[in-house]
């Protein structure tokens, strides 16, 4: 047990909080924003490229670095705490997870060196419900013969509208809950599948829409075994909640940091802002939850690497994710709720960045999950089973 | 004490809310409910001929006496007035400076002319107004104005220079009262006037904030040798400090009420919604409507504590003293409720980039009811100083 | 409409805090805490003889002095203010209260004059379950001829042990919820009762449990219409809810005041702690929660005289009784935990009062369904109902 | 970074896991889960006989060097040491002010002859400490310290005057560690001197303050003419500061692990708790159960991350300043969430008055937790400081 960055760790940290300083900054992010793909493709080429962080956890078999969840999450870390907008979400904790953990070895060869070398991909699986867990899965599957005919639509996928990889979670008709439901993996331009940016509040990370009509795949799309697949879409999403949650704690340390320079400027009745004691003590809770969530999040991220390695079960995992999410979640707009009212009547123009770090936390904080979605699964665990924690 | 209105109070209960039954619909349809916090630049010229609409009917100023065109009415017919509006979903009032602000400054602090100029055309809602406070760098600190006023004597009038910041409506407002700094050589509270400065003249200049919402309530309004007239200031220069006080002492009477209508259909809104989504079912959920419910009403009771103490002592008192703090904090609770009842929902936008739906907009910018008009920590100073007898803060 | 006291109200509010300053001092709440009894005798009689508070909202016609619920609330305040120990409660905001929504006039005219020369009594409802809605009657009567056979037990009784008239509420074997519930009006010395204090963690409040044993009553012992009394006897707790909220009102504001004072004497790192910012917050805070908390309250009492006067219905008494017990009981304990934060260390001896008020807050947030308890009734009426409030 | 052990160190876990099973039982079965917070004067002989079973076990002190009887345990035995007595549900641990603050105290700032003076007897759980850092007066403000220590030329011996507060075990207590002032002109930080005080003599009067709970943790300790030899003095006259320091450093190392093991006991009470009375069915009660679960969770990883950032850096970091307000605000919530999980039965005293059961005592005694060791107030004021850099409360 070692409970800190070995010295690799520490410079994969700094490389990539000098990398997004210089890239990721204000006016980058908002140029970004303006437009329908939602990032710079220069700026992704340089992380694909010159960082790349795309294939940091993807094993060398598969054109990736081979490094683990901690760099990851590291590096996830610095992203959120830069707003970098990118398709390195989508493309890396979602999809790339969800190959790893459920793609066939064709499939893994298939498309994991792609996502190494910077195409991108996503993973859509919510319906119109709005809800996280499997009875979002709306989209359903018909077998017919060797082949399955997929309708319906998803909502809320990241990054939906321009990603280049779908992968797709259906049910079998009639099928509810966590029974029937299974992954396909498909390029995005297969016929069939018409897809839609959807606005949103959070212009730093895009969403689409994804209508599929009579899309039909073979079996060699189908991902794990037909009809068995929540559990290991369940092992995905945690996955890709402990880096949602990475990116919420660079945020969330970015609104303190921000603030706390912006009040050391600031004059009010004859003194710096900064030397109030309601003040002080403010930032001093934002500092307890940056913390709080920091070791939540390396926590998970260590657990994601003993999931990897067959180390750590899919309980310990899902309790380490849903801790990190809940608790990053809230800490993150707590930060963000408080960065605004200290930077007073300027923390609500547009002009200044806190604003943006506050609807990052809300679009974050729903994202797979709130934080009562994560408490009442723990409550599940703890008070429904008699599975010891 | 009792709730209990009498049949005189019913009769006029009756009496307006048949008339918003007969007169807020038509062309009045699409205000319904609009024009609330963050919203309150919306539909302008609507809600504008609404406010004519409202004298024709003899209901713009009814607190205001009968010698300056009002009905006298009591706080009774206030209270009904402003429920009956809410029941109807009466518009957010473009007026509602004009109204519960500058009139009832100028009754108690206007000389007769300033009365005979500026009341009857905010009682028949054809003068709007907007309110220069804060400034940049003083923001709630009203001693620390820069602006200045100074008295040309060869044109024989105020010549205004400075900037104000954070003022709601400037853009749509005929006229701007401004306090600035009469004796340049003053600090603090002492050497501050108050001027009633027209907005549509050379020496103003205009600059909407773009917010977070990607929409511009509020304005920057730049002052370079502005100017009115020798008559428009309102008591003596030096006076501006207690003209500015008994203000904000008007500020927290009755238009609250108006405030807590539109709550109370952002509330509604939510409830619709909950049910409609599922999400009523959720615990968390019901637990937060339900406490929102209740803030909402007791709000609703701390005014009526207000209001009926304020016929026989016009001091500020307690329950007055926390409405602020507890009316943003309120508003600020139920924008992340309304978000949380929407769910994934909450994020899209349905109209495009970057067009909120009411309570998007709601939800982010009740992130500025906390800090203007004095901050929450400002209240919580005040608080503790004024109505606990706490030790002041230290200056710098 | 005139939401404030009028000068005959605040007369009757002036004198109850002067006597209760002299009498419910910190030295006689001590002793009283330290009998089984729970108050002292000589002063409950000077109440009842000279203050004649038992009476107040007690029509004449029933030996009272026929003023209204504000009159009662305005009293209630100052005696939680004072944590005044006496029977006072529960003889009059849960008897009393009883008897004249659910009494026959037979009944009305034994016990009311009773009550208010100073016999105590109480309501006793709850069994084993700890809840407070109707499910808690747990006690069963069988009819048999023109009598009832009332066997269980009682629990959390206020003044249970010792109060000489008891109105009890049983159900009709086999049923359950609201249906089946019936109340009975009889003197504690009945046979076939036997009682018990039941020693609680405030003390300043005495609980008692009741066993019944083939309690056998004649029908004149029924109160309203058999197996028809669970909307009476909730309006008879809304009713009590009101006067518990009224209480702690009372002891919210004490929290405030004793706190402020002493922290304004108090030193530390060579300042009046009352003069740092984030001290002075707090108490900017309580205060909030006791003007709102006020509000709630005396909008409640004038609910309580509107029902009384048939002016207002058993949801506009409902709605009122809810609010004002959810919004007092977080209110008071808000206030409580913080008055023993500000007073440091000497917070958490048993030498200073306010522990004891903290004591006092959480036995009265329980008392009748604690907040959220009473929010999940409001979100029924807000969200599960066609009511309009 | 990893969480994995490698195969020594779970050897290691086996054989504290079962020396626990073997010998944390029979006579000491009563006394599992007892001696946490607000219960550590309970008890008291059994969880002394307790220590000395520990040593024989080769348990005690495993964090020291060898040269000093200890184990030089590493940091993650430490940790396995802690999580394992947590799982067996040892009791809190007599000797932890001993084994946790003035052993590694004197290691570091100690001479050889208080080494082997004191280092033994507390290894063998013979000797017990409290410590005396509050005065009446002075509550957090250690600066303010007025105890005096005046060195008695004829007798060549220390003599103490004042008076300490606050101070838990006293009475369960051989020894006093007390910070008191060698230069009586000094002023704030200087002058001080850190003493090894015997509590046995006539010049030390113990007083129990009763508390909330009815019981006495804390104590009053009043010094008249009390003495300690001219040896008992670590550091120099006028290094008091710097030991203190150094001390409070320690006691937010591996002994937080140890507190934390109590904190899991009482989340288990309540969770049993739950299930048995249906409470686990409500779903603000599941809510907070899970927070107070990822609360404690969170806790422990903090306590992992110092732990391991201290290997290689002895200074405090932002994750250690934030401990004790983090902890303690956790477990004033727990204590209430202990009491709306009882629910009714929560205001119940089972065996009569004052007789609190652990639960209701935690309650209790939690709202101590926030206030002494430095109250959440002064925390806060030490992050904002010394973690962000900003400006400094002044000193009236």
């Amino acid at each position: 047990m070692n409970f800190k960055f070995t010295d690799e760790q520490m410079m994969i940290r700094d490389i990539a909080e000098a990398f997004l300083a210089q890239t990721s900054t204000s006016a980058a992010v908002r140029q970004a924003m303006s437009t329908e793909l939602g990032y710079d493709l220069q700026l992704w080429r340089r992380i694909c490229d010159e960082m790349c962080w795309q294939g940091m956890h993807i094993p060398e078999a598969y054109g990736g670095l081979g490094l683990g969840y901690v760099e990851l999450v590291a590096t996830l870390e610095q992203m959120g705490r830069y707003l970098c907008c990118s398709p390195f979400y989508a493309s890396v904790c979602l999809a790339a997870n969800a190959l790893l953990v459920a793609g066939t070895e064709d499939q893994k060869l298939t498309y994991l060196p792609q996502i190494a070398v910077g195409k991108t991909a996503t993973l859509a699986y919510t319906g119109e419900s709005g809800g996280w867990d499997s009875n979002s899965v709306k989209v359903t599957y018909q077998k017919q013969g060797d082949s399955y005919r997929l309708n319906g639509s998803y909502r809320f996928v990241p990054d939906g509208h321009s990603a280049e990889i779908l992968v797709l979670a259906a049910r079998d008709q009639d099928t509810q809950g966590d029974e029937g439901i299974s992954l396909f993996v498909v390029p995005a331009n297969t016929p069939g599948i018409r897809r839609e940016w959807l606005p949103t509040m959070d212009q730093t990370r895009r969403q689409g829409q994804l209508q599929l009509d009579d899309l039909v795949l073979n079996s060699d799309a189908v991902m794990g075994d037909v009809g068995q697949s929540w559990a290991q879409l369940e092992q995905i999403l945690d996955l890709g909640r402990i880096a949602v949650a990475a990116e919420q704690l660079g945020g969330s340390q970015q609104c303190l940091d921000s603030t706390v320079a912006y009040i050391s400027e600031r004059v009010q009745f004859g003194r710096s802002i900064a030397s109030y004691q309601s003040v002080k003590h403010k930032c001093a809770d934002m500092m307890v939850k940056v913390e709080a969530s920091r070791s939540a999040v390396y926590y998970a991220a260590c657990v994601g690497d003993q999931f990897f390695n067959q180390t750590s079960d899919a309980v310990g995992l899902a309790e380490a994710a849903s801790i990190a999410k809940a608790y990053s979640s809230e800490g993150f707009f707590h930060n963000a709720g408080v960065g605004i009212q200290l930077h007073g009547g300027v923390g609500i123009t547009s002009e200044y960045d806190i604003q943006l770090y506050f609807k990052r936390a809300k679009s974050t904080e729903t994202f797979l999950g709130a934080a009562d979605y994560h408490r009442e699964r723990l409550a599940t665990l703890l008070l429904d089973t008699q599975v010891a924690l | 004490m009792k709730l209990d209105f009498s049949p005189e109070d019913e009769l006029f209960r009756e009496e307006i809310a048949s008339w918003l039954a007969a007169n807020l619909c038509g062309k009045f349809d699409s205000i319904r409910g609009r024009g609330g916090p963050g919203d309150q630049h919306m539909f302008i010229d609507e809600r504008k001929a609404w406010e004519q609409k409202l004298y024709q009917g003899g209901w713009t100023c009814i607190g205001w006496a009968p010698e300056y065109g009002g009905r006298g009415a009591t706080i009774e017919q206030q209270v009904i007035f402003n429920e009956e509006y809410a029941r109807a979903q009466g518009p957010g009032r473009a007026g509602h400076i004009g109204e519960t602000l500058v009139g009832p400054t100028l009754i108690a602090f206007g000389d007769q002319e300033q009365k005979d100029r500026y009341l009857p055309e905010i009682l028949r809602g054809e003068a709007f107004w907007c309110q220069g406070y804060s400034e940049p760098g003083a923001g709630s600190d009203l001693a620390n104005v820069k602006t200045s006023a100074k008295f040309d004597d060869t044109n024989q009038q105020w010549q205004i220079n400075g900037q104000k910041v954070w003022t709601s409506l400037a853009r749509e407002s005929d006229y701007c009262f401004v306090i600035a700094r009469t004796d340049s050589k003053s600090v603090g509270h002492r050497g501050l006037g108050f001027f009633l400065v027209p907005i549509d003249q050379p020496g103003v200049t205009v600059r909407p904030i773009e917010q977070l919402t990607g929409t511009s309530e509020f304005n920057e309004v730049f002052f370079d040798d502005a100017h009115c007239s020798i008559d428009d200031i309102v008591g003596e220069p030096g006076d501006g400090w207690k003209v500015a006080m008994g203000l904000l002492g008007f500020e927290r009477g009755v238009s609250t009420l108006g405030q807590q209508m539109l709550f109370q259909n952002e509330l509604d809104e939510i409830i619709v919604l909950a049910k409609a989504n599922g999400s009523a079912q959720n615990p968390q959920i019901r637990q937060r409507i339900a406490e929102a419910h209740i803030g909402l009403r007791i709000m609703r009771f701390n005014s009526m504590r207000v209001l009926s103490s304020k016929e026989t002592d016009g001091s500020l008192q307690k329950e007055a003293m926390i409405y602020k703090l507890y009316w943003s904090s309120w508003h600020r609770n139920l924008g992340k409720l309304a978000m949380d009842v929407m769910g994934s929902e909450s994020e899209v936008l349905e109209d495009g980039p970057y067009q909120l739906n009411r309570l998007q907009s709601m939800y982010l910018f009740s992130r500025a009811d906390t800090i203007y008009g004095g901050t929450n920590q400002i209240q919580r100073n005040l608080i503790a100083e004024r109505a606990l007898g706490m030790p002041k803060e230290p200056r710098g």
